[in-house]
């Protein structure tokens, strides 16, 4: 289980201290799929970075399964916007990385992650560099590399954002039932509600100035248990649609006027 | 080096340029004279008096052939230890005048109101130079237009493109401009300037203290070098000098080496003599180039020449 | 209460790092105060060659003698007008090149293996064919100083022209835009930036070259003092000589930084 | 039918090109025989100093006569080496330094200008300096080299490590990588491309380098040759040597670019 | 009118001879709105680009309200994935780039410019440089720089799908909306079936190697009088997204396996 509690992270530049986040308090149950939307600029990358350790929060702590966060976690596994595989390296030595470094490289991690690969369609792709695969097959490396150290915890920001419509519907599919499989807890960050819909239990709504939670949506138990194709297609999709983006204009047009 | 009298002594020289004019010297290698005293020269050209100065400073050379007002530079500005003259190689200025257009009978006042293009400013050839135009009653600054900016490497190729009706060259290239038709020898400005120790030997003081046995010996070879240049037939100096100059015709080098004999600019005995010391301090005081006057008794080692010269 | 809170972690942040660039600060003079101090020492006690290396105080007294009969402003002044005649002309001209290359893909194609021979040409060692060719004046130390930095210029600027997005050419080609045009609207303001950036390049090669030149042929200037100060050996002449053509490079290159800081900035990014 | 028709069109596509390829060749043959006939006509007919510019036919016989008795052997294979030598010292220095820089933020930001004034400095005019340090021979002249390259190198790789796009260090960290993990495994291999580009910059520098070095002090080599061309007013010798230079500087540059195109391929982008 | 007739390009590499496109005849009739759908390199920016008269077919012709067109046509108006608005100009001279390229720029075109800019919400940004604006505010930009020399062909490559999925939402009935209003005629280009549902009147299916029309379908009359955002939420949208799916699959399967 993760914890956020009270978490507050003011950046300093020269001119401004921006409070880019305050009073974060949430939690995420073990198995759990929950996403943060939001305006642009509302922290939600921040507050990832946080929960990864890659930023330290201004106060506010976090647990993870009642043992306080502090810095890198073996325990989480993060996936970037774009799929940032290295150009240089062999998928194979791309998602190999994480084993490396973490020092958990051994003939076992490593057969189980080419067995991974093998799983989400790469198995031939292994030996070729990232250059020569299309966007949605870099972006399955990268969930390959983030997946192979075993992190129980998976935070995902914006991973399918990149990617045109039908490659983008089909990779939701996938990470969602290879998750599911894994039984992974997960946070994605997401520009597109009906992603967040179709992909997980819970919604975070946010708003930004300083960047706090708006407001919390229980998916339908009904949508749930769908896949996200299969989410996006069932009749109350939309219905549900609606009433969560008349909540985001609200929240977006508090603080911007632009599209 | 080690001065047993069994043991090669290597000898590090540092030369300021690669020259006809130091043909003693290069004669002195190729005959083995040097080998004969024990001595392993190991020559290296360092192009340029700063740089064979520097070189002989920090001793990255042992011995340096240079013009003799390097010495007087650094001798003035308090070296660690003084840098001592010890054998002369030519005693006079290496240059001539040339001319574009051939003198029926060069006089000296033909100068006025040309264009000459001299050596650059602040070396020895310069101050020769400015010292034989004034003795000649020609005031280099008025009665002619001097230009003395252009690099001594340089000096030939902008003469050859167009500049200057007069052009004071080593040899040589005064030779060859001879020969190309290109300028004429009008006078030389060794015959004018008189005695000068114009390139000399010389090395730190400590050279003397620790090796006075190699410099003695260093100087035999050389003495033996300067008597046969003057008595070897041309064709035998351009067979000798000949590895030294790739590419220049044997007999270029000999036309140029017997030229340089015939005025006496090759020094017959290493011996500096004090006249020709003070020649040259009055030629560098004139050119307002002398820091100060530097003794005689000082800065030159007699003794050495003149140990080797009477036997 | 919050807002207040803020401003004083703020006002602490900015208190360390206005500390942290004291410290730089503080470091760096000490580097060169200590420098200075082991020089000025190290020739003193003879560890060095004070005749070589000559000594900070007397460069300092040199310096003052020649700032107050005015003969560093005379050398100063012509090598930096040498420094920006050589450097205007070829970073023009190298733009120029890159332009006539960019216009006819034949042109460039037919140039290219040319162009890496004359940039591979070591142009130091071309002094005498420029001297035969513009005299033994100022006009060589120029054409040194130009020839050292066109041939890069024409390359790096030729290769921007050459990598500018085709997108941007493609929209002005939708509203039936020449080749004039393409290259007036999209390719050369696209490549400010490297041309500027290549500016900065050509400030250094255009010292370098005003440097040779004026060893080959001057009456004047930093590079003659320099050759000057050989010839008589006096080193501290020549230190002199080296250190204000490395703090005005420095200035000149600081200025083009600015520059291109301030033209980039105005454009918005 | 139709692909039928597609290959024919196809084969004359390719026809059309190598008929383009072959102009180009043809052009730049041309160029070159020209060059070299309006040279030896001009030389033969006095239009240019033949003392000075020499002429081809010449240079071609002097070239044949010291390849035949092996000395141009001697000197190319000399400063050959001088420059690799240079070439690496002055490459492998500026990387190792850009690394240190890399490393410490604060030693970065205390060494910034004295790296400006340093890459501002001309070094050719240290020769004296150099020899004091590195004695009258060879390594001198590696020295010279060295110095050419190694700040700007130092400058241009450090750039390039800042420059790495951080989310490659961000995928590094979300793994608990180390500083020493981040240089190993994103920073330094992002930085290839930019590290062979500054080798193809810094073989010009090598070379030019290695050519003043050898003016300074000098038993062999091409820059020898040179030097020891205008002493004895020999031009045909000091244009022979130039033509050696800029053609092993340029074949020199091509294998690099030829390496780069390799790795560049290797990786797959 | 637009009428294509036989439309082949082919594509020549020193390796290959690529038939990009192949026997494409088609007519759009003026103020209609179709969309191109396919598979990633079926030649849909090719065929645009034809259109455009950017670049030459290699056989076929295209007539324009009964003239053939050859090259370069004042009628026809682009627009690209990405705005690329030229960051060295401010948006006032973006815009205008058009009128001043075609020498149509004069008091009058300009202030009519001005006047649009500020009908899509843009009229205060007019002398900001393009760094200064979001991603859906350089997108409108561009909108009018197309627009400015008064285009009666739209080519729409993608336009919308850099974009985040709120900012193309508004965009998408935002140009509708203009364009409708203007009475141009567009084709856009996607990759996103939603999106060429909810836009156009007619879409071209089309399938690869070589790149030819697979099928067309008539958007529903009902769909086409709506918004697309209207579109999107209408009742028989999905049924309707569902039938065209299937099909794009086929078309996709029979040549990719990647997604
Ligand atoms: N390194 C930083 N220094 C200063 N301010 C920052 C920094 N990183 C982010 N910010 C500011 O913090 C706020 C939150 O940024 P963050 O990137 O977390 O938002 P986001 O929700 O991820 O936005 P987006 O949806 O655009 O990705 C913004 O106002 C941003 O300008
Ligand atoms: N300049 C070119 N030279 C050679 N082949 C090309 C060129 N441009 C495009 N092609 C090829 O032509 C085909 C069609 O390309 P095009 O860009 O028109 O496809 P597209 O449908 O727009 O693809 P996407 O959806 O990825 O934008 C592809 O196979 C592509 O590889
Ligand atoms: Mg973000
Ligand atoms: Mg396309």
């Amino acid at each position: 289980m993760l914890a956020l509690q009270e978490i507050e992270k003011i950046y300093f530049t020269d001119e401004h201290a921006v409070r880019a986040v305050t009073d974060i308090t949430l939690t995420v149950k073990n198995g759990e799929f929950v996403s943060f939307i939001g305006p642009s600029g509302c922290g939600k990358t921040t507050l990832l970075s946080i929960i990864a350790g890659l930023l330290e929060p201004t106060s506010g702590t976090i647990f993870m399964n009642n043992h306080k966060m502090e810095g890198y976690s073996k325990e989480t596994g993060y996936m970037l916007q774009q799929d940032y595989l290295f150009p240089w390296l062999t998928i194979r030595q791309n998602v190999e990385l994480g084993l490396v470094i973490t020092g958990l490289h051994t003939p076992e991690t490593s057969s189980r992650t080419m067995q991974l690969l093998e799983q989400l369609g790469l198995g031939d792709k292994a030996d070729v560099f990232p250059a020569e695969l299309s966007g949605g097959m870099r972006q399955r490396a990268a969930l390959v590399r983030m997946l192979a150290p075993e992190p129980s915890l998976l935070l995902l920001d914006e991973p399918f954002s990149a990617l045109d419509y039908q490659t983008k519907l089909k990779l939701e599919d996938l990470v969602s039932i290879t998750l599911k499989n894994q039984h992974k807890t997960a946070v994605l960050v997401t520009h597109d509600l009906s992603e967040a819909i179709a992909m997980s239990d819970r919604i975070f709504l946010f708003e930004s100035n300083p960047g706090t939670i708006h407001h919390t949506f229980d998916v339908p138990e009904m949508l749930r248990s769908l896949s996200p194709f299969e989410t996006r297609n069932h009749p109350s999709f939309h219905s549900y649609f609606q009433k969560i983006w008349e909540e985001l204009e609200n929240v977006e047009s508090q603080y911007q006027d632009s599209t | 080096g080690c001065s047993s009298q069994q043991d090669k002594t290597t000898v590090e020289l540092a030369e300021v340029t690669r020259s006809i004019f130091y043909a003693p010297l290069y004669a002195a290698m190729e005959k083995g004279f040097f080998e004969e005293e024990n001595i392993d020269i190991e020559l290296t050209t360092t192009w340029g008096g700063d740089k064979t100065m520097t070189a002989l400073l920090s001793e990255g050379a042992d011995i340096a052939l240079v013009g003799a007002e390097t010495s007087i530079y650094v001798n003035s500005q308090d070296p660690a230890e003084p840098i001592i003259n010890f054998a002369m190689l030519t005693r006079t200025d290496g240059t001539f005048l040339m001319a574009r257009e051939e003198p029926d009978n060069f006089q000296w006042e033909d100068l006025n109101d040309s264009v000459f293009l001299g050596q650059r400013k602040g070396g020895m050839p310069q101050m020769t130079g400015e010292y034989v135009l004034k003795h000649n009653d020609i005031d280099p600054h008025e009665d002619l237009e001097l230009i003395q900016n252009v690099d001594f490497a340089n000096i030939a190729n902008s003469f050859a493109s167009g500049t200057g009706d007069y052009v004071q060259l080593f040899e040589p290239q005064a030779t060859k401009f001879e020969q190309e038709g290109i300028a004429h020898i009008a006078a030389s400005f060794g015959e004018e300037s008189g005695p000068i120790p114009y390139t000399v030997f010389m090395a730190e003081q400590s050279f003397f203290e620790n090796d006075e046995e190699t410099a003695l010996r260093f100087t035999r070879a050389l003495y033996r070098a300067q008597q046969w240049i003057y008595e070897a037939s041309p064709e035998e100096i351009g067979t000798v000098l000949a590895p030294y100059f790739d590419d220049t015709p044997e007999s270029t080098i000999a036309d140029a080496a017997v030229r340089y004999r015939s005025q006496r600019s090759y020094a017959e005995t290493p011996l500096l003599p004090e006249e020709a010391w003070n020649n040259l301090q009055n030629i560098m005081e004139e050119a307002g180039e002398l820091p100060e006057r530097s003794d005689y008794d000082k800065y030159v080692d007699t003794t050495i020449a003149e140990t080797v010269t009477e036997k | 209460m919050l807002n207040h809170s803020i401003k004083t972690q703020h006002r602490l942040y900015l208190q360390q790092k206005t500390k942290e660039k004291r410290r730089v600060l503080w470091t760096q003079s000490m580097l060169a105060v200590t420098f200075f101090i082991l020089w000025e020492a190290a020739s003193r006690l003879a560890w060095i060659d004070p005749l070589i290396f000559s000594m900070p105080s007397q460069i300092g007294l040199l310096f003052l003698e020649k700032v107050s009969d005015g003969s560093l402003l005379v050398h100063t002044s012509i090598t930096l007008a040498e420094t920006a005649a050589g450097f205007l002309l070829g970073s023009a001209g190298g733009a120029l090149a890159a332009f006539l290359l960019w216009w006819s893909a034949f042109f460039s194609k037919v140039f290219d293996p040319y162009l890496v021979i004359l940039n591979a040409m070591p142009k130091v060692a071309l002094g005498p064919i420029i001297i035969v060719i513009f005299g033994p004046g100022i006009l060589s130390i120029i054409a040194m100083a130009t020839l050292l930095s066109i041939v890069i210029t024409t390359i790096v600027v030729y290769h921007a022209f050459q990598q500018v997005d085709d997108n941007y050419k493609k929209v002005l080609l939708t509203f039936g835009a020449t080749k004039k045009q393409l290259f007036h609207y999209a390719v050369l303001p696209a490549c400010y930036p490297t041309i500027i950036s290549t500016m900065k390049v050509n400030v250094g090669l255009a010292w370098v070259g005003v440097i040779v030149g004026e060893f080959l042929v001057a009456k004047q200037g930093l590079g003659y003092m320099i050759i000057y100060g050989f010839q008589v050996f006096q080193f501290r002449q020549v230190m002199l000589s080296l250190i204000v053509i490395a703090v005005l490079a420095a200035v000149m290159y600081k200025s083009i930084e600015a520059l291109e800081r301030f033209l980039i900035s105005r454009r918005g990014r």
